[in-house]
């Protein structure tokens, strides 16, 4: 098992025909994800890679059936083509688009929820399966099949870490970015339960960041209702408050949102918090020993 | 995106808000001109980018025209947080009995706007808010209803406004919050809103910062950058489309991703150096990019050494290396620098950058390591 | 029994100190109802017929927890008191205003329903359980404790059947008016439900009037899932097309919505259509005694 | 409220969409101006408040001024549908290739906006629903966050637009949303929308119809209505706060509430009779609405006897009675008037209108009957 994706993901692509779209079509489909449709208003009928395209997404879930949508298209199109995934029933969205401006998604994150629907992003690398199914933009060669369930708020950083893990040895079951933008469809909590649910998944990684109180939320779940082991690591020890580190989400403001704030809440969860990216292996090959 | 005051005064001004309308002055001739035109006393008030500029003294009263083109020579030119002032904004000086904070700003954590109002105006909101939590309230807005009048209302009845009062404060409240969601802004404030001596409302200080991301769907407000105000290299590096945020330290950073970024300057940190800078170039490492990010770092004349820590992931390693030498060919580096690179057929990535005389190491901490003991040897 | 309102009812009134909500509050206090708060921003700390008002709904319900609004303000006011009442968790808003635009109905008919409240109205004339309560502007006299239920688009002639059915000696358990306007919170189908599900009614009086397709709804429900005898009456047998006969609901457009279409499908469903009002208490006597 | 063609189009092309802008003249002179400044074919197209008008010979081609000159005087004055045309509209013929339907309405039982399109335009949609129902297209909109721009997209893939068109339907279908939202429309209706010979979209025809609800948040377009071509007695009833339709009967009627008056009106039916109209004099019975119901009333020679329902309910019975004997003095009502009544205290109102002299009865049905009976004896 893992979550969200696996063996069993029929993938469609909103905005195949693009540069991110083809480019990360032909990436997952090398992967080994099952991609089975894709879409691009005027381009129906063409194909992609092998990948037959609609024009709208109903077209494409009538043929295909496809039960997650990675959205790739420009953020000024990106709110509608998430809605349209959503108004057409794609339980699972993914959206890797970023620049999308903060209250359309304050509006796009309420109607899908009202929907039922769960949308990971935006402005997110997506999520891997390891040796199942890759929904996203992430290197597959740095992942290997194994026990640890991750969950970030970063792209690259999350790179790292899956990488000083396989380098360890540790394989990982899921790997999720949940994105670093303020309104964001899926929070830490949302995955570690679903982590917590996984058979597969033995230990968890949660890979934080400045800014925000997500990562706050997190620890006061863990502490809550997650048995299994979990390692943290939080970015921007050294940022310093009220300026903007990159991602929308990375600012401290009002004293609030600090790396120690956040590492203190963690240790109060019980959760050890690691100092560099590559110590997160060694915490967790502790972890996973004490079991 | 920050707004200066009168731009943020316009605007509101424009949605119905009783804002106190000043003129700009750039010269202490042309603010003692501004007061004789307004009449009466006025304020000389700082338009700078940058908080507490009354501590500062960035806003002085004048009684007369003279003393408004004393006080604007006095402004003018002063630094305020790095930040030179070359505009004031000269208002009427106004009489008032009470003053409020009225913002509109997202809450991250509901995932909506949320509408803060205070009977304690005219002083750091963030610190009433800390202090004394009830003398904030708060109403949130619906995602798809927007914010209501009778939430409007009801902030005005929770601050104990008088009956006769209400409809005047609520309808500022549902005109700030108009404008919040029309600008995509970020943040939209007017503190201190006062209640004048004749019992009308008027916001004295307007302040408004716009969602980066929403600037494209809004040409007329991207046009307010105050280019002239920005640090040079902040503008190159925007223009780039690279985030860059210049700090104290020694160690020049070029990092993709923003969670690398920061983990980068922490881990600069914890082998006892100084980050200079964070820097993220973004998806992907385009020689272009990594060329201007180049002379963004070097610019900085208190950079002893360049640490460069590309996770090229789905991007083959030697299409990155090549990158990064045509970079390093076209920008003149004096200081050391340390390269990290990983990325599919990173192995040819190296020997490309080894071939050429660089430093490779293989872990980001190396990296780190490596780079603060070089800053250190400079 | 009864539906929707009873001795358990504890209302408030939004716009208590307006000419119609001054009037209806003490109208309904004669009538036995519990008014226990009245809302009208600016009027907090004063009294009408008694009852303590309130600035806002949100601290009507802290100081004296009603369980039912009674909303009578102004059609451009009227759309946000629904909204403040919903927001404020009140479980049942009835809305007599009449004049509302469609449109705002449509968003506040969502935004009612996502917040899981009942909204009857607007434009309705409220409900009354004879003897119980009365929350409306129904005249309390024609009506007498019974068995029958009593649902209708109309207020006169609602009147007039309740009238017919006093003199007749069959009494109401409980009247709804659910308005005319095409946007309507509470359909027939809802109230149906409702009656089929109150062991004091025991037989059900539909009113409806040309226009719309809510009868034929209606019909259909009934055929399916009603097992209680159901006596119709609809109104503009004699109606011509295109015209709008009052009500904003009122008109048959495109060959749609005739009275005779709707009589079709109450036959079909096994329920006798009464020529005239006064018709509708001979055939409830016959349904009754039948049972 | 109905809107004529040149007030929707006037308004559709402010939202942006393509419309065939004409002039509208008032005399055959100035159609032909109008054709003279248009130059080329043009059609002339009467301008009122009733459907059918081509059928009617409302609208015609005309190839040259002076042809435009005499369609115009043969349109003029013509009685479609018992209105008469005061006004024609001038506008450029335009050659097209196909013709498709756009229409924006409230759907009741779902309650919630549709949108809908057609390739079969310029004819009856309602004839093309009913009888091709796959011929017509919809999408409903969120009731929230409105018409979104894939549904448009949608509407045209499905009616097989070509690809390179689909931009262009799609950005006129949702401007015809945001007109109806904006304007609180209960109809916006392109019809027929065009695809000309040089591949660009126009609207042909534009219809709006306005709920009359919402026209107190919409001054300007209350100020559209042509009370010119309005019926004196529907202006009176109108303005009176009266809903009435005139109708073919004799049997004039002025009942409290719409659905008691269309009851009335099936009774008078059921008894042999013809309703002279629809009235319903709303909630309350005051004596200046009882006193406007029978002026109108009265005002249709056709009218041979009067029936008032009253059902007063909460209003007594005996203040009803002195309402009505108060309108009845006023009013010069030379037919038959059969009154029925019911309130708190009836019997006092009863008594007091028979002590007057008129006739009273206890039930609707009576009453129908012996109004019936009074319009017959005449």
């Amino acid at each position: 098992m893992a979550i969200l994706v696996d063996e069993s993901t029929r993938l469609l692509v909103q905005g195949i025909t693009g540069r991110e779209g083809s480019f990360h079509t032909q990436q997952m489909i090398e992967y080994g994800t099952r991609v089975v449709a894709g879409v691009t208003p005027g381009a129906g009928g063409r194909e992609v890679h092998g990948v037959p395209v609609f024009d709208t997404v109903a077209e494409a879930v009538a043929a295909t059936q496809p039960n997650v949508s990675f959205v790739a298209v420009p953020a000024p199109f990106a709110p509608d083509a998430i809605l349209e995934a959503a108004d057409a029933g794609i339980p699972l969205i993914v959206c890797i688009t970023e620049g999308i401006p903060v209250l359309e998604m304050v509006r796009v994150y309420h109607a899908v929820r009202a929907r039922g629907v769960r949308l990971l992003g935006p402005n997110c690398p997506g999520l891997i399966s390891p040796g199942k199914a890759k929904v996203g933009i992430m290197p597959g060669f740095i992942h290997t099949p194994g026990p640890v369930g991750i969950v970030s708020r970063s792209g690259t950083l999350t790179y790292e870490v899956v990488w000083a893990l396989t380098r360890a040895g540790i394989g990982q079951s899921t790997a999720v970015g949940i994105g670093g933008d303020p309104v964001i469809g899926t929070s830490f909590v949302d995955v570690l339960e679903m982590f917590q649910h996984d058979p597969e998944t033995q230990a968890i990684v949660l890979i934080g960041e400045i800014g925000g109180a997500d990562e706050e939320a997190a620890a006061e779940y863990i502490r809550r209702s997650v048995t299994k082991p979990v390692v943290g690591f939080i970015a921007g020890r050294t940022a310093p408050p009220g300026r903007r580190m990159g991602h929308a989400g990375a600012i401290i403001s009002g004293g609030r949102g600090t790396a120690a704030e956040k590492i203190a809440a963690f240790e109060a969860a019980g959760v050890p918090v690691a100092e560099r990216p590559a110590q997160v292996a060694e915490l967790v090959r502790q972890v996973l020993e004490r079991r | 995106m920050d707004l200066h005051e009168y731009q943020a005064a316009e605007i509101f001004g424009r949605y119905g808000i009783p804002v106190n309308r000043g003129i700009v002055a750039r010269t202490p001739e042309e603010a003692r001109q501004a007061a004789e035109q307004l009449g009466g006393r006025v304020v000389v008030k700082a338009q700078v980018h940058a908080g507490g500029r009354g501590k500062a003294g960035g806003i002085r009263l004048a009684n007369d025209p003279a003393e408004a083109e004393a006080a604007a020579s006095q402004i003018l030119g002063m630094e305020i947080r790095g930040r030179t002032v070359r505009k004031v904004l000269v208002a009427p000086a106004v009489a008032f009995d009470r003053e409020y904070y009225l913002g509109v700003v997202l809450d991250r954590d509901a995932r909506r706007i949320v509408v803060m109002a205070s009977s304690a105006g005219g002083v750091d909101i963030e610190e009433v808010a800390r202090e004394r939590p009830e003398a904030v309230v708060r109403e949130h807005a619906d995602p798809f209803l927007g914010f209501l009048d009778y939430q409007a209302r009801r902030l005005a009845f929770r601050l104990g406004i008088e009956p006769d009062l209400v409809r005047g404060f609520a309808a500022i409240a549902r005109q700030l919050y108009q404008v919040y969601v029309d600008c995509d802004a970020s943040l939209a404030e007017i503190n201190p809103l006062v209640l004048t001596r004749d019992r009308t409302w008027m916001a004295l200080d307007s302040k408004m910062v716009l969602d980066d991301n929403g600037l494209f769907r809004h040409p007329d407000l991207a046009d307010l950058r105050d280019t002239e105000e920005e640090d040079p290299l902040e503008r190159e590096a925007r223009l780039a489309g690279i985030s860059f945020v210049r700090l104290d330290g020694t160690v020049g950073c070029i990092v993709n991703g923003a969670g690398l970024s920061m983990a980068t300057m922490d881990a600069i940190k914890l082998y006892g150096g100084e980050p200079a800078n964070f820097l993220d170039i973004g998806g992907g490492a385009s020689a272009q990019r990594v060329a201007a990010a180049l002379r963004i770092v070097v610019a900085d004349p208190n950079v002893r050494s360049i640490l460069v820590n590309i996770f090229g992931g789905i991007t083959r390693g030697d299409v990155v290396a090549q990158g990064l030498l045509e970079a390093l060919r076209e920008v003149d580096v004096r200081v050391p620098i340390v390269i990290r690179l990983v990325g599919t057929r990173q192995e040819e990535g190296r020997r490309l950058l080894e071939d050429a005389g660089f430093t490779v190491v293989d872990t980001m901490e190396e990296a780190a390591e490596r780079a603060v003991a070089a800053a250190k040897s400079q």
